[in-house]
C-alpha cells in the first residue's frame, strides 16, 4: 500500500518537474522564468532526497536553487528595458527547438532503457563500499569526491575558479544597494552568525554524513548575498589582496597536499591511510573558503572596488579608468 | 663534393631568403645563383643525391636534360639579377621582391634537378606561386593580370597534384625512373596536360600570359618567359616518358593543340601594338611548336629519344634568347632607340628566327634532323613556325623602330649585364654541330626582311591600318565578364541569429536576422542522420 | 617515472593561481610556467618514445574506482604542440596587451586554459573528460570576452551557450555509458562496449556535443564571430588549440573506445559534413572583409578536412595504409595548429599597427611589416597545403587513401577546397603587396613578429621536412585497447 | 498517544495550508494575500513541525525542527514586511486596487 503511494508520489514529482521545466523555458517573461527556475531547483532537491542522495539534495538546494537563483535575479535587475514581446518567427523557431529537444529526450530514454536492460548492476558503488575503509572518511560521497575521484573535484574547483575569473575580467561590480530597512538589517544581523555556524557544521559533518565543501561554501556565499542585500557593499569579503588569496586557497591547498604525498613515493593525491582524514578535512576547509569567495564575487557581478589597484606600475595607472570601463587594446 | 654542389644550388637561394630583410642586399639574388651555375658547369652528368628522410623521400639527379638546362637557367637568373641589381628604379630594392625572387629561383633549380615527383612538384609550386608577388605592380591592370596569373597557376598546380596522385596510385613509386613501366590512366593524363599546359600556355590555357607579360616588371617577365616557362616542357618530358604504355593515342592530341597554339600565337602576335605583347604571343607560338613536337615524339615512341634531345636543346636556346629579348626591351623602354640597343635586339631577333650562323639555326637544324623520319606533318609545322616567327620578329623590330620612347636613363652598368648575356644567347647552345650555311636557313631571314619591308609599305599606303590591332585577346572580354560577375555576386548573409533567440535571449541581438528554420532543421537533420547512420547496419 | 604525467596539468594550474595573487608578476610567472610546461611535455614525448603508452592511477586507486591519466603517441604529440604554441603566444601576449591591467586579467585565465587543455589531452576517464571540456570551454569564453567590446561579449555569450549545449550532450552520453557498462575508464570501456542501442545513443550524444565544440558545419556558426572578435593571442589559441582538442576527442572515442560501434555510414556522414565545411568555410573565408574573420572561417574549413579522414580511416583495413592515413590526420591537425596561430598573431600585429584588419585596406603592409607579411605567406602555404608544409603531406595521404578505398568523392572536395584556400590566401597577399603610404623598418617589433614567424616556420618547414618520424612514433605508441591499431 | 497528537497536528497544518493557498489565489490585492500567506507559513508550519517532532520521538530532532520553524518564522515575517513595504513605496495603498 505505502509502496504504491510512493510510486504515486514519484510520478507526481516527475510530472511536476518536467512541467515546471517546460514552463520555465517556455515563459516569455524572463522574471517569471527565473522564479520558476528557482522552484524547479527546489523540486530537484526533493527528487535527490527521494533518490536517497541527500548530499546532492543539499547541494542542489543551496547552489542550484539558492545561489543560482540569486545570481539570476541580480542579473535580471541589471537588465533595463528588457523586452518581453515575442518577435516574428519566434514561435516557429521555438517549435523546432522543441522538436529537437523531444528527439534528444527520446533517444536518451532509449539509450538508458537499453543500458538498464544490459547492466548487471555492478557499479562504482560496490567498489567504493569495499574500499571505504581506506579512504579516511565514512561518508561514501565524500570518499569519492575527495579521495577516489579527488582529481575530478580538483578540476571542478578549477571550473569554479575559471568562472569567477571570467566574471572578474568582464567588468566592474554592480553598484552596492542602499542600506536596507530596519527589519531587513535586523534579520541579516540575526541570520549571519547562524548561517556561518551551519556552514561550519556542514563542512565538519561531511566526513561521515551528508555535507561537505560545496554545500558549506554555498552556505557562506548565502551570507555574502544577505550582507549585500542588507546594504554591506563588500558583502563580507576582506580586502582585495586577501580575497585573491582566498580565491586560490582551495586549489592551492589541494594541489600542494596532492604533490607533497608524492615525496613519500606515492602517486599524486595518494594520501597515506593514517592521515587521510585530516588531509581531506584540510582540503575541504580551504575549498569551502574558495568556493564561498568565488560565489560571493560572482554575486557582486564583477571586480570589487579597488581590485586592480595593485596590478600595474605607476605609469599605467592613468589608463585604469579606461580599462575598468572595459576598453583595452 | 658533387652532391654538395647540387644541394647548394637549391639551398643557397633558399637559405639566403632571411638575409633580404637587411638593407643593401641588392646583389644577393645574383650571388645566390652562383652555386647552381657551378653545379651546372662542373658536376658530371649522372650524379644522384638521395634524401630519403625528407618529405616522402627526395631525390635529385643531374641527368642528360638537367646538365643542359641547369647552366643555361642559372646563367639567365644570374644576369637578370645582375641587370636589375644596379638599377634604381627596379624592384630589387624591395626586400619582399627579393625574397620571392629567390624563392622562384630556388624552385626553378629544383624543378630541373628533381628526380621524383614530389620534389618536382615542390619546385614547380614554389616557382609558380612565388612569381605572383613578382608580377604585382602598382595599378589596377597589373593587379588584375597578376590575379589571373595566380588563378591559372593555382588550377595548374592543383591539376598537377591530382595527376601526380593518380600516377602514384598507378605506379606505386614517386621516382620518375619508375614511371615508364605502368600504363597511365586517361584522367591522370588529362590532369597533367592541364597542369603543364597552363605553364606552356596551350591555346585555351594561355590567357594569363599576354596579360602578365604586358604589365609585369621586366625582370619578372625575363625569368618567367625564359627559364620558368620551360618547366612545362620539362614536366612533360619527366612525367610522360614516351616509352610508357597508353600514351601513343595522346600524341595526336598534343600535336593538334600545339599546332593550334602556333597558329594562334602567330596570328594574334601580328596584330599587337606593343613590343612586349608581340614577344608574348611569340612565346605562345614557340611553345605550341614544342608541344606539337613532343606530341610527335609520343606518337612514335621508337624515335622519341632524338626528338626529346633536340627539344631540350631548343628549349635551352629559347630560354636564353627570350630572356635576353625581354631585358633588351627593358633597356629600350628606358633608353629609347639607342643605336646599340637596337643592334642588340636585332641580333637576338635574328637568332630567334634561326638565321644562318646563329644558335637558332643550330637548334632548328637539330630539330629538322631529329624529325627527318616520317614526321611529315611536323616538318611542315617547323617550316610554318620558322615563317611565323620571322614575321613576328619583323613586327617586333618594326614596332621598336616606330614607337617613340623618351629616354629616362643614361647609366650604363646594367646594360653591361645585358651585353654579356647577348652573345651567349645569340650563339645558343654551343653544341658541336657544324655551322653550315644552308639554303633552307636563308628562308626565315628572307621572310623577316620581306616582312619589315612589307610592313613599312603597308603603313605608308594605309596609315593607321596597324593601329587597329588589339592588345590581348579574349582577355579583355574575360575581364569585363569578371568585373560584371564581381558586382553581381551577392555576399551571402546567412545569419544564425535566431538560434540565440532560443538559446540566449532575444534582447541581446542587435536586430532580427533570418530565421531559425535553417540551422534548426540542420541540427535536427544532423541528429536524425547520426542516429540513422548508427542504426543502419544492425 | 609516471609522475611526469601530472606536471603538464599542475604546473600551469599553480601558475594560474600565482598569477592571480601576484598580478604584477604575471609576465614572469606565465613565461616560466609556459617554459616549464614545454619542458615537461618534451620530456613526456621522450618517455613515450622510449616506453610506449604511459599511464598513472591518480590517488593510487585503480582505474574504475579512481581516475587514470594516460599518454600515448597521439596525445603526447598534441600536448607538445599545445606547449609550443602556448609558449610562443605567451611571449607575443606580453607585447600585445600593452596595458598591465589587462595583462593581469589575461595571465590567470591563459594559464588555466593551458592546464585545461593538457588535462583534456591526458585524461583517461570519460567523466573527467567532461569536466575538462567544461574547463576548456569556460576559460576560452572568458578569454574571448577579454576584448571587452560589445561584439566580443555577445560572441562570447553565444560561444558559452553553444559550448554548454555541447558539454551537456557529452555528459548525457557519459551517463548512458555509465548506466550501461558501470565504468568510466576509457580502456575498460573499450574492452566491454557492445554494438547495441545504449552504445549508439551514447556515441551519438557525445559526438554531437563534440561536433558543436569542434565547430563542424553546420554547427560552426558560433566560431567566426567568437574567434574574430577575441584579442589576437586568444583567437590564436581558440582556433589552433581549443577546437582541435574537441576533434582529438572525436578521434579518440571513435578509433580507440567505440571501435566496435563505428560503422562506415556514420563515418561517411561526418565526412560529408566535413566536405561541406571545407567548401563553405573556404568560400566564406574568400568573401570575408576582415583578416581575422578570414582566419576564423579558414578554421571551419580546415576542421572539415580533419573530418574527411574519418570515412577513410573507417574504410581502410588495418595495415600500413591505415597507419599512414592516421599519421596524416595528426600531421594535419598539428600543422593547422601552428599555421593558424601564426596567422592570427600576424593579423594581430597588423591590426595593432594599422588600427584595423580590413583586407581591402592592407596596402603597404608588405613594405611596412615585411616579416609579418612573410608570416602570412608562410602560414598561407600551410593552409593551402603547398609543399613543404605538413598539410601537403597530409593531403597527399588523404588523396592516396581516397584512391585506395575508392572513395573518389573526396578528391574534388580537396581540390576545390585547396583552390579556394589559394584564392583567399593570395587575396590577402595581393592586398598586402599593393602599394600603400606606410613604410617601416624590417623588423617592427621583435617580440610580436618573431613568435609568429617561429610558428609559421614550424608549420611550413619543420613539420613538412621532419614528418617522417611522426608516423613511426604514432604507430609505436598507439594505445590500441579495443582499437584495431 | 503521541502518534495521535502528531496526526491531529499535521491534519490541522494541512487545513491551514489549504486556507492559505486558497487565500493566496482568491483574495483581491497584495496585502490581503500576504496576510493569508503568513498564516499558512507561521501556524501551518508550526503545527507541521510539532507533528513531525512528535513522530520522530527524539529530543534532538525535535529541537532541530523547532529551530527550522523559528528561522522560517523570522524569514517569512521579514520578507512579507519587505514585500509590503516595497509595494507601498510603489504606490499601492491596498484595499481593492
Amino acid at each position: 500500500m505505502s509502496e504504491l503511494l510512493w510510486v504515486l508520489f514519484d510520478l507526481v514529482l516527475a510530472g511536476l518537474t518536467v512541467g515546471l521545466a517546460w514552463v520555465a523555458v517556455a515563459t516569455r517573461e524572463l522574471r517569471r522564468g527565473v522564479l520558476l527556475f528557482v522552484g524547479l531547483g527546489l523540486l530537484l532537491a526533493v527528487i535527490w532526497a527521494r533518490l536517497r542522495a541527500p548530499d546532492l539534495a543539499l547541494a542542489e538546494a543551496a547552489i542550484g536553487a539558492g545561489i543560482a537563483g540569486a545570481l539570476l535575479i541580480a542579473a535580471l535587475r541589471d537588465e533595463i528595458g528588457v523586452s518581453a514581446e515575442p518577435e516574428d518567427g519566434y514561435t516557429a523557431s521555438r517549435r523546432l527547438v522543441d522538436l529537437g529537444a523531444i528527439g534528444l529526450l527520446l533517444a536518451l530514454s532509449w539509450g538508458l532503457l537499453d543500458a538498464f536492460l544490459l547492466s548487471d548492476g555492478v557499479r562504482l558503488a560496490e567498489g567504493v563500499a569495499e574500499r571505504l575503509g581506506e579512504s579516511g572518511v565514512i561518508n561514501p560521497v565524500t570518499a569519492v569526491l575527495l579521495n577516489f575521484r579527488a582529481y575530478d573535484t580538483l578540476l571542478e574547483l578549477a571550473v569554479v575558479f575559471a568562472a569567477v575569473l571570467g566574471v572578474l575580467s568582464v567588468g566592474p561590480a554592480r553598484p552596492a544597494l542602499e542600506a536596507g530597512s530596519l527589519v531587513l538589517t535586523g534579520l541579516v544581523r540575526w541570520l549571519v552568525p547562524i548561517l556561518v555556524v551551519v556552514a561550519g557544521y556542514l563542512l565538519w559533518v561531511g566526513a561521515h554524513a551528508p555535507g561537505g565543501a560545496f554545500q558549506a561554501g554555498a552556505m557562506l556565499a548565502a551570507v555574502a548575498v544577505l550582507l549585500r542585500l542588507g546594504g554591506v557593499a563588500h558583502a563580507g569579503l576582506p580586502g582585495t589582496a586577501a580575497t585573491r588569496w582566498l580565491l586560490v586557497l582551495g586549489i592551492g591547498v589541494f594541489v600542494i597536499v596532492g604533490l607533497s604525498v608524492m615525496f613519500a613515493d606515492r602517486a599524486f593525491l595518494q594520501y597515506p591511510g593514517d592521515i587521510a582524514g585530516v588531509l581531506i578535512l584540510v582540503i575541504e576547509i580551504a575549498a569551502t573558503l574558495s568556493i564561498a569567495t568565488a560565489l560571493a564575487l560572482a554575486y557582486l557581478g564583477g571586480r570589487p572596488v579597488g581590485w586592480e589597484a595593485d596590478c600595474d606600475s605607476p605609469q599605467h595607472r592613468v589608463n585604469r579608468g579606461a580599462a575598468d570601463r572595459g576598453g583595452d587594446a | 663534393m658533387n652532391e654538395l654542389l647540387i644541394l647548394a644550388a637549391i639551398a643557397t637561394p633558399l637559405l639566403s631568403m632571411p638575409l633580404v630583410f637587411f638593407a643593401g642586399r641588392r646583389w644577393l639574388p645574383a650571388i645566390a645563383t652562383v652555386p647552381a651555375l657551378l653545379a651546372g658547369l662542373l658536376v658530371p652528368e649522372g650524379v644522384v643525391v638521395s634524401l630519403p628522410w625528407l618529405l616522402l623521400g627526395a631525390y635529385l639527379q643531374l641527368d642528360g636534360i638537367a646538365v643542359l638546362l641547369l647552366p643555361a637557367t642559372a646563367f639567365v637568373w644570374l644576369f637578370v639579377a645582375a641587370w636589375a641589381a644596379t638599377r634604381e628604379a627596379d624592384r630589387l630594392d624591395d626586400p619582399a621582391f627579393r625574397l620571392f625572387f629567390l624563392a622562384a629561383m630556388s624552385g626553378n633549380f629544383l624543378v630541373i634537378l628533381a628526380a621524383d615527383m614530389v620534389s618536382f612538384y615542390i619546385g614547380f609550386a614554389m616557382m609558380g606561386l612565388a612569381a605572383y608577388p613578382l608580377l604585382l605592380r602598382p595599378g589596377q591592370q597589373a593587379r588584375f593580370s597578376a590575379r589571373i596569373y595566380l588563378a591559372f597557376t593555382l588550377v595548374g598546380e592543383l591539376a598537377l597534384f591530382a595527376g601526380m596522385v593518380g600516377l602514384y596510385a598507378a605506379s606505386g613509386s614517386l621516382l620518375f625512373s619508375d614511371l615508364g613501366a605502368t600504363p597511365v590512366p586517361g584522367i591522370t593524363l588529362a590532369l597533367l596536360l592541364i597542369g603543364f599546359g597552363i605553364k606552356v600556355a596551350l591555346p585555351g590555357l594561355h590567357f594569363w600570359l599576354p596579360l602578365a607579360y604586358g604589365t609585369a616588371p621586366i625582370i619578372t617577365v625575363a625569368v618567367l618567359s625564359g627559364p620558368m616557362m620551360k618547366a612545362g616542357l620539362l614536366g612533360w618530358l619527366r612525367f610522360l616518358p614516351a616509352e610508357a604504355d597508353g600514351l601513343m593515342e595522346w600524341g595526336p592530341v598534343l600535336m593538334l593543340l600545339g599546332a593550334a597554339g602556333l597558329v594562334l600565337g602567330v596570328w594574334l602576335g601580328l596584330v599587337q601594338r606593343e613590343p612586349r605583347a608581340v614577344l608574348a604571343y611569340s612565346s605562345i607560338a614557340k611553345m605550341g611548336l614544342i608541344t606539337a613536337l613532343f606530341g610527335g615524339a609520343l606518337k612514335s615512341p621508337a624515335e622519341a629519344a632524338p626528338v626529346a634531345a633536340a627539344l631540350v636543346l631548343f628549349a635551352m636556346h629559347h630560354l636564353l634568347v627570350k630572356s635576353a629579348l625581354f631585358l633588351g626591351v627593358g633597356e629600350w623602354e628606358k633608353r629609347g632607340r639607342a643605336r646599340w640597343v637596337m643592334a642588340g635586339l636585332g641580333l637576338l631577333a635574328l637568332t630567334m628566327i634561326g638565321a644562318p650562323l646563329t644558335g637558332g639555326a643550330l637548334v632548328k637544324q637539330g630539330l629538322g634532323t631529329a624529325i627527318a623520319g616520317d614526321f611529315g606533318v611536323l616538318s611542315a609545322l617547323l617550316t610554318l613556325s620558322a615563317i611565323g616567327t620571322a614575321l613576328l620578329m619583323a613586327r617586333f623590330m618594326w614596332l621598336l623602330t616606330r614607337k617613340v620612347v623618351r629616354p629616362t636613363l643614361t647609366d650604363s652598368i646594367p646594360a653591361a649585364a645585358w651585353l654579356v648575356l647577348l652573345p651567349v644567347a645569340f650563339l645558343g647552345p654551343f653544341t658541336p654541330f657544324v655551322i653550315t650555311l644552308e639554303v633552307a636557313g636563308m628562308l626565315p631571314l628572307g621572310v623577316f626582311l620581306l616582312g619589315l619591308a612589307g610592313m613599312s609599305w603597308l603603313n605608308a599606303r594605309w596609315p593607321g591600318l596597324w593601329a587597329r590591332g588589339r592588345s590581348g585577346d579574349a582577355l579583355t572580354a574575360l575581364n569585363r565578364v569578371l568585373q560584371h560577375a564581381r558586382r553581381r555576386l551577392p555576399t551571402p548573409q546567412i545569419q544564425y541569429g535566431r538560434l540565440q533567440v532560443a538559446l540566449i535571449r532575444p534582447e541581446t541581438l542587435p536586430a532580427p536576422q533570418g530565421t531559425l528554420a535553417g540551422p534548426g532543421l540542420l541540427w535536427l537533420a544532423l541528429f536524425l542522420g547520426l542516429l540513422a547512420a548508427t542504426l543502419l547496419p544492425h | 617515472m609516471t609522475d611526469l604525467l601530472v606536471w603538464p596539468i599542475l604546473l600551469p594550474l599553480l601558475a594560474s593561481l600565482l598569477a592571480l595573487v601576484f598580478p604584477r608578476r604575471g609576465d614572469w610567472i606565465g613565461g616560466m610556467a609556459s617554459l616549464a610546461v614545454l619542458i615537461s611535455a618534451a620530456w613526456l614525448v621522450h618517455s613515450v618514445w622510449d616506453n610506449g603508452v604511459i599511464a598513472v592511477a591518480l590517488g593510487g586507486w585503480q582505474p574504475g574506482l579512481g581516475i587514470a591519466l594516460r599518454a600515448d603517441g597521439l596525445s603526447s604529440v598534441l600536448l607538445l604542440m599545445v606547449a609550443i604554441v602556448a609558449l610562443t603566444i605567451g611571449i607575443y601576449a606580453t607585447r600585445y596587451f600593452d596595458n598591465a591591467v589587462v595583462r593581469a586579467r589575461f595571465w590567470p585565465l591563459w594559464l588555466l586554459l593551458l592546464a585545461a587543455l593538457n588535462a583534456l589531452l591526458l585524461s583517461g576517464d570519460v567523466f573527467n573528460l567532461y569536466v575538462t571540456l567544461e574547463l576548456v570551454g569556460l576559460t576560452a569564453v572568458a578569454l574571448g570576452a577579454l576584448g571587452g567590446s560589445r561584439d566580443a561579449i555577445v560572441a562570447a555569450l553565444r560561444y558559452l551557450t553553444i559550448g554548454l549545449l555541447g558539454s551537456m550532450a557529452f555528459l548525457a552520453g557519459v551517463v548512458v555509458l555509465y548506466a550501461a557498462y558501470g565504468t568510466l575508464d576509457m580502456v575498460a570501456l573499450a574492452s566491454v562496449v557492445e554494438d547495441r542501442p545504449a552504445t549508439w545513443v551514447a556515441l551519438m550524444l557525445m559526438t554531437l556535443g563534440l561536433l558543436v565544440k569542434s565547430a563542424l558545419f553546420p554547427m560552426h556558426f558560433w566560431l567566426p564571430p567568437a574567434h574574430a572578435n577575441a584579442p589576437a593571442p586568444v583567437s590564436a589559441a581558440l582556433s589552433a588549440l581549443v577546437v582541435k582538442v574537441a576533434f582529438y576527442l572525436v578521434l579518440r572515442l571513435w578509433l580507440d573506445v567505440f571501435t566496435v560501434a563505428l560503422h562506415p555510414a556514420t563515418a561517411w556522414m561526418l565526412g560529408l559534413l566535413g566536405a561541406v565545411a571545407v567548401l563553405w568555410g573556404s568560400y566564406r573565408a574568400l568573401r570575408a572583409p576582415r583578416l581575422k574573420l578570414l582566419a576564423a572561417y579558414s578554421t571551419v574549413a580546415q576542421l572539415g578536412y580533419l573530418f574527411l579522414f574519418l570515412p577513410l580511416l573507417a574504410g581502410l583495413p588495418d595495415g600500413p595504409a591505415r597507419e599512414a592515413a592516421f599519421g596524416a590526420v595528426v600531421l594535419f591537425a598539428l600543422t593547422h595548429g601552428f599555421a593558424k596561430s601564426a596567422l592570427f598573431l600576424g593579423a594581430g600585429v597588423i591590426q595593432q599597427r594599422a588600427g584595423h584588419d580590413r583586407i581591402e585596406e592592407l596596402g603597404g603592409t608588405a613594405r611596412a611589416l615585411p616579416v609579418t607579411t612573410f608570416v602570412l605567406a608562410l602560414s598561407g602555404i600551410a593552409l593551402i597545403g603547398l609543399p613543404p608544409s605538413g598539410t601537403f603531406l597530409a593531403k597527399w595521404q588523404l588523396l592516396a587513401a581516397a584512391v585506395e578505398t575508392g572513395q573518389w568523392v573526396w578528391i574534388p572536395v580537396v581540390a576545390v577546397g585547396s583552390l579556394l584556400a589559394g584564392a583567399y590566401v593570395f587575396r590577402v597577399l595581393g592586398h598586402a603587396f599593393a602599394p600603400g603610404d606606410r613604410d617601416g623598418s624590417a623588423l617592427a617589433a621583435g617580440r610580436e613578429e618573431l613568435p609568429a614567424l617561429a610558428l609559421a616556420l614550424v608549420a611550413t618547414v619543420v613539420l613538412g621536412l621532419a614528418a617522417g618520424g611522426l608516423w613511426g612514433f604514432l604507430d609505436f605508441a598507439a594505445m590500441s585497447p579495443g582499437g584495431a591499431r | 498517544m503521541p502518534d495521535v497528537l502528531a496526526l491531529v497536528s499535521i491534519a490541522l497544518a494541512i487545513v491551514f495550508y489549504a486556507a492559505g493557498s486558497i487565500g493566496l489565489l482568491r483574495l483581491p490585492d497584495l496585502l490581503s494575500r500576504l496576510h493569508a500567506l503568513t498564516k499558512a507559513d507561521n501556524l501551518g508550519l508550526g503545527l507541521l513541525a510539532t507533528g513531525v517532532a512528535l513522530l520522530a520521538g527524539d529530543l534532538v530532532i525535535g529541537i532541530k525542527v523547532l529551530l527550522v520553524w523559528v528561522l522560517v518564522l523570522a524569514a517569512s515575517a521579514s520578507s512579507s514586511h519587505l514585500i509590503a513595504r516595497y509595494s507601498m513605496q510603489a504606490g499601492n495603498r491596498g484595499h481593492g486596487e
